[in-house]
């Protein structure tokens, strides 16, 4: 698939409504292993995104779009989250200004959160969700697979000890918690295959 | 949740108004998020910034003026703070020789100061970064994010900000930073957790008869959770956990740190049991007691041991003016 | 009840030995509990003694040194202080020149002092006793036992200190401490009760969306309960309170003060309203934010305000140095 | 009755056994209207005047023990209530030494309090509680009926607004509520009863 702005405007308007809907579940999860910070943390960078992206016009590409949405998360999300988050989606609207290709994009997001974060699969961190959700778009082509194996990923944090992030410091304490981060990018995929199904439509 | 606030989402600028009003020595951007010192930039003078999550008041804003930092920024409520605003205070204070980032170890704040220094590197300003991480209920593993930053900040601070004071270099004014950090360590313990202004809610929750030890300042759970013991015990557990990491001995800084919510008469109660264990086997050179790193509301106490050098003492002792530290002018 | 102690019946001597161990500069005498400045006594300086119960500090021991008290007597937690231990430290610090005694007005400490000043006069000491009774939330009548003393013992403390380090007389260093009262007004709001270690049990129950408005720093209820509010309304209760009894004009010196268990955040939220609602009407020459005069866990806040005058001003920033006020050297 | 150094003794022990026992229910009633501290105080002075009444040895006069009660009252309990119940007792200890006389004494007792503390019959104070007693015992030299005066007087504080001490404070919201050291006043009175009786039996 090509993302062209208009889905990747409807993407950042969905995930904006899913995280704002969502947002005492995300604050709750990150109560019981972290700092309880996270849904507030991502709510108010999401409305920030939505508010920057809607002041870009309609000329703006869909790596524009995405750039400008990166950019507020990072000035306005604050902790592990905004730079993360930011920098992958700013990963994302380059590698779509340059291949249009929306595997590339998200597999540029992905080593973007890998490089800033360190994480690899198994640390209960956000790259649980990511990095499955990737493989499976890289693999199908599919949308809905894509979201089915973020939320599998995020599930799988579950049983798994956290090694990076806050939730390292609790040591075993962290094992039979879903990771917070993790839950909000199964969220954030599920919000793309929305959008795209509706920009369609 | 009672707090004295007008609503949660402006805790943070309306709290700095109120230090802006308090202390006319401070030049506070409430809406931008920073305070820096009235007279900066210094010129010729190495500048200190730190920031962090709010609610740990006094630091970092209580600890901006001279001899200490040159500008502190907070983020939201134990949250850290962003590129932005880190940036903004980094030109700021920018006295033409270079900018020091003290920067407590938690992936938000690292993650979000390493983009502002990336930020102020194209604006031509030279930073140097230095970690706090002097929590020893966190393993230093690759399996960890790594050691949380906590008391030690004050001390790098403020030695830190001494040498600066006497127009070091940025390289000098950042290896005394790391050695403080390397010769301190902190141990936490909580009695109950604080309540964020935004969730309402303690952070977590804590039976009557338990204390959480080896907490961190930002209402995550500690390590481990152990019968309440009186005061003799509490502090035992703390200075064991520090001294499996650093000799206890020769002359040292101490901290007895309340995480908000503890009477002053307890940090002093716990203060007497932290001199009696060291009674012969160290010196307190120097000390401090009361609210210095805070969770909000949290009750119990954090304990905070420098080995102290000579060079240490000089800088520690050396005038400062600041909000919550005020000595020698 | 969760408290960083030993045992309750400890707490005084135990925090008292913590205060000695913390600052080398006072002289301490756990069993004997009172705290006199390591120099003590002043040849020729008048000596100034306060006390009251345990639970307020800083004051009254985070407030003695070189320029403030030359003792302080803590009596049991929320407990006036007895005879005996007044008359010890009076006579620790009697340099000859007389003593002040700064007395709360409270029937237990006026009862107390006043056994106390016929015991010292016995031995040849001269004693004055200034009352302090800034507490507009009690009625000032022969229907009560008159205003409370709070916030301006702080103010008074280091101001009379400052005169009386000047070696003014005891007729003078009684009369700005009095004047000091006289210009001085405060108000108090409680979120939620104080819990008496002896007792294991908050003083009283507030439910979770009350205040208690005009309330002291003892435990005690105050005179009327009201809904929460938001900071600024708090601040517009406190201060309509004070103001129809105090021209809120001129230079003034205001102190937004914890209860104990009250974030520094909320106190500069606070402080931030003090601020907004006396812009253009009056001057905040000096303040103080933060907790001076507790009542253990408290949680809460109180405005003090002091009128001042450029002699008042002066003394105020003469050079103080004690664990809890420090500045000017 | 002109009682002696062994009724007096006797007194001061059953007066401390009594307030040991309900010292958590004075605390209590000085919780409601006051600080919450009025039957630790009176506890702890109370077993220190015990321990100095034993010091003293069996060669004191009753006025002596008084004297020695009052005084480590004084010096123990702090308070409003210190200063008040040790002057009183001190002035009961120099009276019964004159005199001889009860009455004489608990007159000078209650003197001695209302000089110190300036509150009169209706403030809601021990007052209310002592100045009834010793009426009782001057107009019938019965103990039992003193000690019942003493109980009734302090039940009178329950619907007194408090003009005197901490309770003060509270104007209105002091009604309805015992005051805790007229309380305290009927149950030391109590105690003299049977210390009397016992020693004469
Ligand atoms: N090093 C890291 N790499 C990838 N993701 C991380 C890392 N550290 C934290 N995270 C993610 O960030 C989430 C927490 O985000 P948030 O609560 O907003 O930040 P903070 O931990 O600073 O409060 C975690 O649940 C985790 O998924
Ligand atoms: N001025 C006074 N005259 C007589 N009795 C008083 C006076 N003030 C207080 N009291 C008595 O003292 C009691 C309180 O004693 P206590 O709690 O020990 O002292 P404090 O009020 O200092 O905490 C009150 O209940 C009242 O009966
Ligand atoms: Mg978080
Ligand atoms: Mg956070
Ligand atoms: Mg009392
Ligand atoms: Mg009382």
């Amino acid at each position: 698939m090509r993302p062209d702005a208009e889905v990747c405007r409807a993407w950042v308007r969905e995930a904006a409504a899913r995280v704002a809907a969502d947002r005492d579940r995300l604050t709750q999860l990150d109560s019981a292993i972290g700092d309880g910070d996270h849904g507030h943390n991502l709510d108010r960078g999401m409305r920030a995104a939505l508010q920057a992206v809607e002041d870009l016009g309609e000329t703006a590409t869909a790596g524009e779009v995405l750039a400008a949405a990166g950019k507020a998360l990072i000035a306005k999300t604050g902790g592990a989250s905004g730079p993360l988050y930011g920098g992958a989606l700013r990963a994302m609207g380059r590698s779509l200004d340059e291949s249009g290709d929306l595997a590339a994009a998200l597999r540029a997001g992905c080593d973007a959160v890998r490089k800033l974060g360190g994480a690899a699969v198994g640390d209960k961190t956000m790259v649980d969700a990511l990095e499955p959700a990737v493989k499976a778009y890289e693999e199908t082509c599919d949308l809905e697979v894509t979201a089915d194996a973020a939320t599998t990923g995020a599930e799988s944090t579950m049983t798994l000890r956290a090694r990076k992030g806050r939730a390292s410091y609790l040591g075993e304490r962290s094992v039979g918690h879903l990771d917070p981060g993790a839950a909000s990018t199964a969220l954030l995929i599920r919000a793309l295959v929305t959008a795209a199904r509706d920009v369609r439509a | 949740m009672k707090k004295v606030i007008n609503a949660p989402e402006d805790v943070v600028p309306d709290a700095l108004r109120g230090l802006a009003a308090a202390h006319p020595g401070l030049r506070v951007d409430a809406e931008g998020r920073f305070a820096v010192r009235g007279d900066a930039p210094v010129r010729g003078k190495v500048a200190l910034v730190s920031g962090g999550g709010s609610g740990h008041e006094p630091l970092h804003t209580g600890f901006v003026g001279p001899g200490m930092l040159d500008a502190a920024c907070p983020g939201e409520v134990f949250t850290s703070p962003v590129p932005d605003q880190i940036l903004a205070a980094t030109l700021a204070v920018n006295g033409g020789t270079g900018v020091l980032h003290l920067v407590k170890n938690y992936t938000g704040d690292v993650l979000n100061f390493q983009l502002a220094a990336e930020l102020a590197a194209d604006e031509g300003v030279a930073v140097e970064s230095v970690l706090i991480d002097d929590d020893v209920a966190v393993e230093d593993s690759t399996h960890t994010a790594g050691r949380r930053g906590t008391g030690a900040t004050v001390f790098a601070e403020k030695i830190a900000g001494a040498l600066a004071e006497e127009r070091a270099g940025l390289p000098a004014v950042a290896a005394v930073a790391r050695e403080v950090n390397e010769r301190s360590r902190s141990f936490g313990v909580a009695l109950s957790a604080a309540t964020v202004p935004a969730t309402g809610r303690p952070g977590f929750d804590l039976p009557d008869d338990q204390v959480e030890l080896g907490v961190g300042i930002h209402g995550e759970p500690g390590r481990e959770r152990a019968p309440l013991a009186p005061a003799a015990e509490l502090v035992d557990r703390a200075l064991t956990a520090i001294e499996a990491d650093l000799p206890l001995s020769g002359d040292l800084l101490v901290m007895v740190n309340g995480m908000g919510g503890t009477p002053l008469a307890e940090l002093y109660v716990a203060f007497g049991e932290v001199a009696r264990r060291l009674r012969g086997r160290a010196t307190i050179a120097r000390s401090l007691v009361g609210n210095y790193v805070t969770s909000l509301d949290m009750t119990g106490f954090s304990i905070t041991v420098c080995r102290l050098t000579p060079e240490l003492l000089r800088l520690w002792d050396a005038p400062v003016e600041t909000p919550a530290l005020r000595w020698g002018r």
